[in-house]
């Protein structure tokens, strides 16, 4: 097991950007697990949350940010709920994610797809369009198999459409995306010419559109 | 007058952040200033031996200390000038160390102030006249508020050392807390023997009164003097008659009553004595549960009463008593925590509270010391205890550690094991607090000799999972959420301030904190005195504390109040108002204001004048604010001294 | 010079004793870092606090006035504070009419095991009156004027 | 009664897809206690729990495009069924308050929004705004016969702060009105245990385990059925009940109804109208048992 040096392995930029971030402050804690003990996903997790918060208090960046915790957290709110201390931990666990992946961590590969592939949708259409949004998550994936086996109970039901559904306004909404995409480029190039030792590992994944790849996925599977 | 300017280092409590000699340079300058030095430490014995040699060899008429809050030292320098042949009011502090050097760091920032507030002082002392107090008789009889271990010693202290005391209690017995408790940790001593020969003491002491079943109305009156109206609440049993026979209690048909010594472990009878041991043994009438009473239909406890006792058209009596001293011993009531809807928020019979499982551990308990399930009668095997239920806590806004419940915890878990030997204990803790004698060995024998099973971390989740109770929490050391099946859960829930603890706090304008527990006068040399003369401190109602504790602050109010009778007299605060004759136009206003009742009107070659009785003066001032001829003036504090300290600041 | 030139403003505070110079006290001893600006005048009671003292101070160059007593029913001396609260609620109302903000003047009540509680309030209405910049001067005749109709007002 | 409870209808994504049959019945039962429902004409998905898991701006810019086309129409409370949507809508709304966030979000937007108004759930104005008291008046056929849960989910009532709604651990809101519809509510003790959410297409594990206690749970309380107020849960405990039963080996057939469902049932709506064939669990049993109670107590009236 490793030896941490505790003044030296403290990331003192981590804490303050963890605690502007998240409004948040992380010295509030004094571990008493709570959130732990109502966490549903402790059984998944790698990291507990608990300890995520203390290796978040002690400024240990890169194991935080490694932690597939983060990944699997769903934003239950059960932690922030109940914690004593009145911190709002869920909320840490999203600023974690999104330095996560700014600083491109890998996290968990399938979940990360899917909210990519979810946010593609929405960036496309506008809504949600399911099929499209699973078309997605497969071709990146590969993982074919993921919810065939509902389709003989959902498709009689009426319940998926094979068209996105249609608004308006759906071009607005791509524009927030790509405006987004902006601003976060422009961020990190301001903050590149900051830190020089940033590290450049896979920027946010392009969102693909879904229509296209349709065909291709059903091929495999004779749903029409 | 010529005045001396003594500006305190504190060591480097001031001088880290404030240059003194800076300020004392600056004092120089000031108008009247004759003398002016900065000290190491002025409130030690060199430092006031130099307050005293600078009077006399600069023939000073006044001094100003800049140095710590008036409220710490002002009555320390106030007898070091008199040692000096001053009047002890021609002296003046500047808070130099509470209000500048602690609050901030910035040393240019901090030397001004300081000599802002030295100018301030001297402005106002050159306004200060000398002042004298004056004597006044006091009735050496002393009121006990409340009936718990804390109060129980105090008054038998008191009437030990022969002095006349009023218990007044809430309930229809004295013994408070303690007398709930089946033992005591850490000696595992059977509390009802160590407390019920107390309780006898007070009941057969010569000098002690006991007023059980009632309430403190009103308070009036000042140290040495206090007027005190009880309200004695109606019993519908005439006590001088009852002798605690219990005939009622076996015959009573209502018996849904909520038992309150209990806990609501079980059920009493409408008309109840709360237990055998009980201070006075009379019974009384729970009046929402007497169907003679809410209905008009029953009647039977007169009918079998061999006394006669039974009243059923009592009414609240009111009784006045006097006293010179008030020892408030008002203890802690248990915090509410049905707020905990994580825990079932009381759902769950079988999720119970520490004082609930006391009851149930009690030979003379409602289970006659069985630990039974309250769900189903059933014996638990595992049996969860959580500690800092509504303690350590802020979102519940109980942020404070209640100190006690690790203690009773460990002690439960060890009579559980005594009680049910094949029955395994847990307990959620966070930090075990044992900071006693024998306290911490007591903690590890729960551990090491009685097998519980102690687990670093909260809980966050209780739910019914069949019969059992799902206990779901965290062992922080193993870094994992675990669970446990538990028959029986008990709350370590914490204290709080004693229901109507403010209520009673304004009546005797004593201060409280956040929580409503009392503020002692000062918290380290003034643990039991209180900001209002004659009135002290016992026990748990000051915050939360264990037995010991609360016994050693009875005995120590109990001191208090035999040193401020071993005086005839006291001597009267000389800061009181007097009016100017001349001024005076008689408008009464004064005496409509003034909240003693110390000014009356007299009348003066056929004119109406007000008149000042300086010993029931409590030197508030309002009157001088309200007199809209400035005639009525707070000595100490008059209009023309406040302005002088605002002159002193605001200056074009 | 009695301010910081520059850097602080004149803001005078009426305290009482037993709450809120005590509450002071509590934030000092809890080292609760505040701004310089303020100069504490320690009073037995609110109830004595006198609407002209705070008109006097403002007239004087005060930039800011605070007064702070015990919380409602909490008074050492049962109903001092109730007073006060009465007088200053007519010296907020009549500031305004001398030609000062209402908000160079606050009361508020805090006890004294609130040091928290008083670094907030001398923080917040520090950084109020810094806001507000030094107060309009208010000088000569004009000046007996105003406090002679003060004077009669009350 | 307030008679002319009128109000802003924000459906969500999953309405034109795995919910519809919440939206259905929520439209459906809203027209039968005649409170007023208007479309927000070109709404746009919120984001969901992907877009605040990526950025927070992203997230509030996304649901104040949709605050903005509310306020445009005059109302000034927006009410929805799902508590994903509501959620994002209501923190977006709070973020916003902050004048910096709020400069960040709308640099995002074609146009600065109004997010001034207020969303709740359709549950929420049901209970407070419309009434049980006044519910239970409208019951035509009471719920007899069956005992139900209700399982609120995770979100629906938490952070309590922002959400304002109901007790953050012992949400009563469905429980009442089921009551009122006449059914025997059962204390469903895991109402606000998290179903496994967003994870059912790249973890279907967690979803499995997950759903699956709450299922065991609500099976071991004696329930017959639940009723859910989240597309999300309800998708998770119908949808995939079969997938549960096979990863648990466990046997459960339990109907999950949206709450609105089972009201509109009881105001007398028909079961087309409400969607209930859109279910993956029938709900035959349990509501043919619900109908012959009805009839015996019917008859023995």
């Amino acid at each position: 097991m490793k030896v941490i040096n505790v003044n030296l392995s403290y990331n003192s930029d981590f804490v303050t950007q963890v605690e502007e971030e998240s409004g948040q402050k992380l010295n509030n804690c004094y571990q008493c697990g709570k959130c732990t003990a109502g966490c549903p996903y402790t059984d998944e997790y790698d990291i507990a949350v608990s300890q995520i918060m203390r290796l978040t208090q002690t400024g240990q960046k890169d194991k935080v940010l490694n932690s597939k915790s983060l990944w699997l957290c769903a934003s239950c709110e059960s932690c922030t709920a109940r914690c004593p201390n009145k911190i709002d931990v869920a909320r840490i666990m999203d600023v974690l994610r999104h330095m996560a992946r700014k600083e491109g961590y890998i996290g968990i590969h399938t979940i990360k797809t899917f909210w990519d592939s979810f946010l593609g949708s929405v960036k496309n259409n506008g809504r949600v369009f399911e099929v499209g949004l699973l078309a997605n998550y497969i071709s990146h994936t590969g993982r074919f198999w993921t919810d065939m086996g509902l389709g003989h109970k959902v498709l009689p039901k009426g319940k998926i459409h094979f068209t996105p559904s249609e608004m308006q306004g759906k071009k607005e909404v791509t524009k927030i995306f790509i405006r987004f995409k902006e601003e976060s480029a422009k961020c990190r190039a301001r903050e590149k010419s900051r830190e020089i030792s940033a590290d450049s590992r896979s920027p946010q994944d392009e969102y693909v559109p879904e229509l296209r790849l349709l065909s291709r996925v059903f091929k495999h599977r004779n749903l029409h | 007058m010529k005045i001396g300017v003594f500006v305190c280092h504190c060591g480097s409590n001031i001088e880290a952040t404030v240059d003194t000699a800076a300020v004392a340079a600056a004092a120089r300058q000031f108008p009247g200033v004759a003398f002016a030095t900065d000290t190491m430490y002025t409130c030690s014995e060199p430092g006031q031996d130099e307050i005293v040699a600078a009077i006399k060899e600069h023939n000073l008429g006044g001094v100003v200390v800049a140095s710590c809050t008036p409220r710490m030292h002002e009555q320390t320098f106030r007898r070091t000038v008199e040692r000096a042949g001053l009047n002890r009011y021609l002296f003046e502090m500047a808070n130099i160390r509470e209000h500048v050097s602690w609050i901030g760091k910035d040393r240019e920032a901090n030397t001004n102030k300081s000599i802002d507030l030295v100018r301030m002082a001297t402005e106002k002392l050159t306004h200060n006249r000398p002042l004298y107090s004056k004597k006044f008789d006091i009735n050496k009889r002393v009121l006990v508020i409340g009936g718990g271990v804390a109060g129980i010693q105090a008054a038998l202290d008191c009437a030990d050392g022969g002095l006349e005391v009023v218990m007044v209690e809430k309930t229809s017995t004295i013994g408070g807390k303690m007398a709930k408790l089946d033992k005591t940790f850490p000696t595992v001593d059977c509390s009802s023997c160590i407390l019920g020969p107390r309780m006898v003491d007070v009941a057969q002491h010569p000098n002690i009164t006991l007023y059980a079943y009632s309430e403190i109305e009103e308070i009036n009156g000042y140290v040495g003097n206090f007027e005190i109206k009880v309200k004695k609440k109606a019993t519908y049993v005439d006590w001088d008659l009852c002798t605690g026979c219990g005939i009622c209690m076996e015959k009573c048909p209502s018996k849904k009553a909520t038992d309150f010594f209990n806990e609501g472990i079980g059920k009493t009878t409408a008309i109840n004595i709360p237990f055998p041991q009980a201070i006075p043994k009379k019974a009384k009438i729970d009046p929402a549960f007497c169907t003679k009473l809410t209905k008009g239909k029953c009647g039977v406890c007169a009918k079998v009463c061999p006394s006669g006792c039974i009243n059923y058209e009592m009414q609240d009596e009111f009784i006045t008593e006097k006293v010179g001293a008030i020892v408030t011993a008002t203890g802690f009531d248990l915090f509410d925590w049905s707020v905990y809807g994580e825990y079932g928020g009381g759902r769950y019979p079988d999720v119970i509270t520490g004082l609930q499982y006391e009851r149930m551990l009690s030979a003379s308990g409602p289970t006659g010391g069985h630990i039974k399930r309250p769900s189903d009668g059933k014996e638990p095997k595992n049996i969860v205890f959580i500690q800092c239920v509504g303690s350590r806590d802020k979102s519940v806004g109980r942020p404070y550690c209640t100190g006690f419940c690790c203690m009773y915890t460990a002690k439960q878990a060890i009579l559980t094991k005594d009680h049910l030997p094949e029955s395994q204990s847990y307990v959620f803790y966070m930090d075990i607090r044992a900071i006693g004698k024998l306290y911490d060995e007591f903690t590890r024998r729960a551990m090491e000799e009685y097998d519980t099973k102690y687990i670093r971390g909260r809980v966050s989740m209780i739910y019914p999972k069949g019969d059992k109770l799902l206990v779901r929490g965290a062992d922080t050391l193993m870094g994992s959420q675990v669970e446990v099946d538990a028959d029986l859960v008990v709350l370590a829930v914490g204290a709080e301030a004693a229901a109507g603890a403010s209520k009673l706090a304004e009546k005797l304008r004593i201060s409280y904190d956040t929580y409503g527990f009392y503020m002692e006068g000062h918290p380290k040399l003034k643990p039991v005195e209180t900001n209002t003369a004659g009135v002290y401190l016992a026990g748990a109602c000051q915050g939360p504390k264990d037995i010991p504790s609360s016994v050693a602050q009875g005995s120590a109010a109990a001191a208090k109040v035999l040193g401020l009778f071993s005086k005839d007299q006291l001597e009267s605060d000389p800061q009181v108002s007097i009016v100017d004759i001349k001024r005076c136009i008689g408008c009464g206003k004064c005496i409509k204001t003034c909240p003693y009742g110390a000014i009356k009107e007299t009348e003066l070659r056929g004119m109406v004048k007000a008149d000042v009785i300086e010993t029931i003066c409590q030197g508030c001032g309002i009157c001088t604010s309200t007199c809209p001829q400035g005639a009525v003036q707070l000595q100490h504090f008059t209009d023309n001294q406040i302005l002088s300290e605002v002159n002193a600041l605001c200056q074009f | 010079m009695p301010v910081l030139e520059g850097t602080e403003l004149r803001i005078v505070g009426f305290l009482c004793n037993w709450c809120s110079y005590g509450g002071a006290d509590t934030a000092g001893v809890g080292r609760f870092k505040q701004p310089t600006d303020l100069r504490i005048i320690r009073v037995p009671c609110s109830g004595r606090i006198d609407p002209l003292f705070i008109v006097k101070a403002m007239m004087n160059g005060a930039d800011g006035v605070l007064v702070s007593g015990c919380h409602p029913r909490d008074c050492h001396y049962s109903e001092g504070n109730f007073y006060a609260r009465r007088r200053l609620e007519i010296i907020e109302k009549f500031l305004p009419i001398l030609g000062y903000e209402p908000e160079r003047f606050a009361y508020t009540w805090v006890s004294a095991s609130e040091g928290q509680r008083w670094q907030e309030v001398v923080t917040s209405f520090t950084d109020q009156i810094h806001k507000l910049g030094p107060a309009p001067k208010i000088l000569g005749p004009q000046a007996s004027d105003t406090l002679s109709v003060m004077e009669a007002a009350l | 009664m307030n008679t002319s409870l009128n109000y802003a209808y924000y459906p969500g994504c999953s309405s034109t897809g795995t919910s519809i049959e919440y939206d259905m019945s929520s439209r459906a039962v809203c027209a039968a206690l005649d409170i007023q429902l208007n479309d927000v004409p070109d709404w746009s998905c919120c984001g969901s729990t992907p877009a605040h898991t990526v950025d927070h701006t992203l997230s509030s810019a996304l649901s104040a495009r949709n605050l903005d086309q509310v306020a445009s129409m005059g109302l000034d409370s927006c009410i929805t069924p799902c508590p994903s949507c509501l959620a994002n809508l209501k923190t977006a709304k709070h973020r916003m308050e902050d004048a910096g966030f709020r400069d960040k979000v709308n640099n995002l937007l074609d146009k600065p929004a109004n997010t001034q108004v207020g969303t709740k759930s359709v549950l929420q104005i049901l209970v407070e705004d419309y009434g049980v008291e006044n519910i239970k008046k409208k019951v035509v056929k009471p719920l007899t016969g069956r005992a139900v849960g209700a399982y609120y989910g995770c979100i629906l009532n938490r952070p309590a702060e922002l959400m304002q709604f109901d007790d953050r651990e012992h949400p009563m809101a469905m429980d009442n009105i089921m009551e009122a519809l006449g059914a025997t509510v059962v204390a469903f003790p895991l109402k606000v245990e998290c179903c496994g959410a967003s994870f059912g297409i790249p973890r279907k594990d967690l979803v499995m385990r997950l759903s699956g206690k709450l299922l065991d749970t609500a099976k071991g309380i004696g329930a017959m059925a639940l009723v859910t107020a989240c597309p999300l849960c309800q998708m998770n405990l119908d949808m995939r009940q079969a997938q549960v039963n096979n990863a648990n080996d466990s046997h459960h057939d339990m109907p999950i109804f949206y709450f609105t469902q089972l009201m509109g049932l009881a105001l007398g709506l028909t079961e087309k109208e409400l969607g209930i064939d859109k279910l993956c669990v029938s709900p035959r049993t349990v509501l043919d048992a619900m109908a012959s109670e009805q009839s015996v107590k019917e008859r023995a009236a």
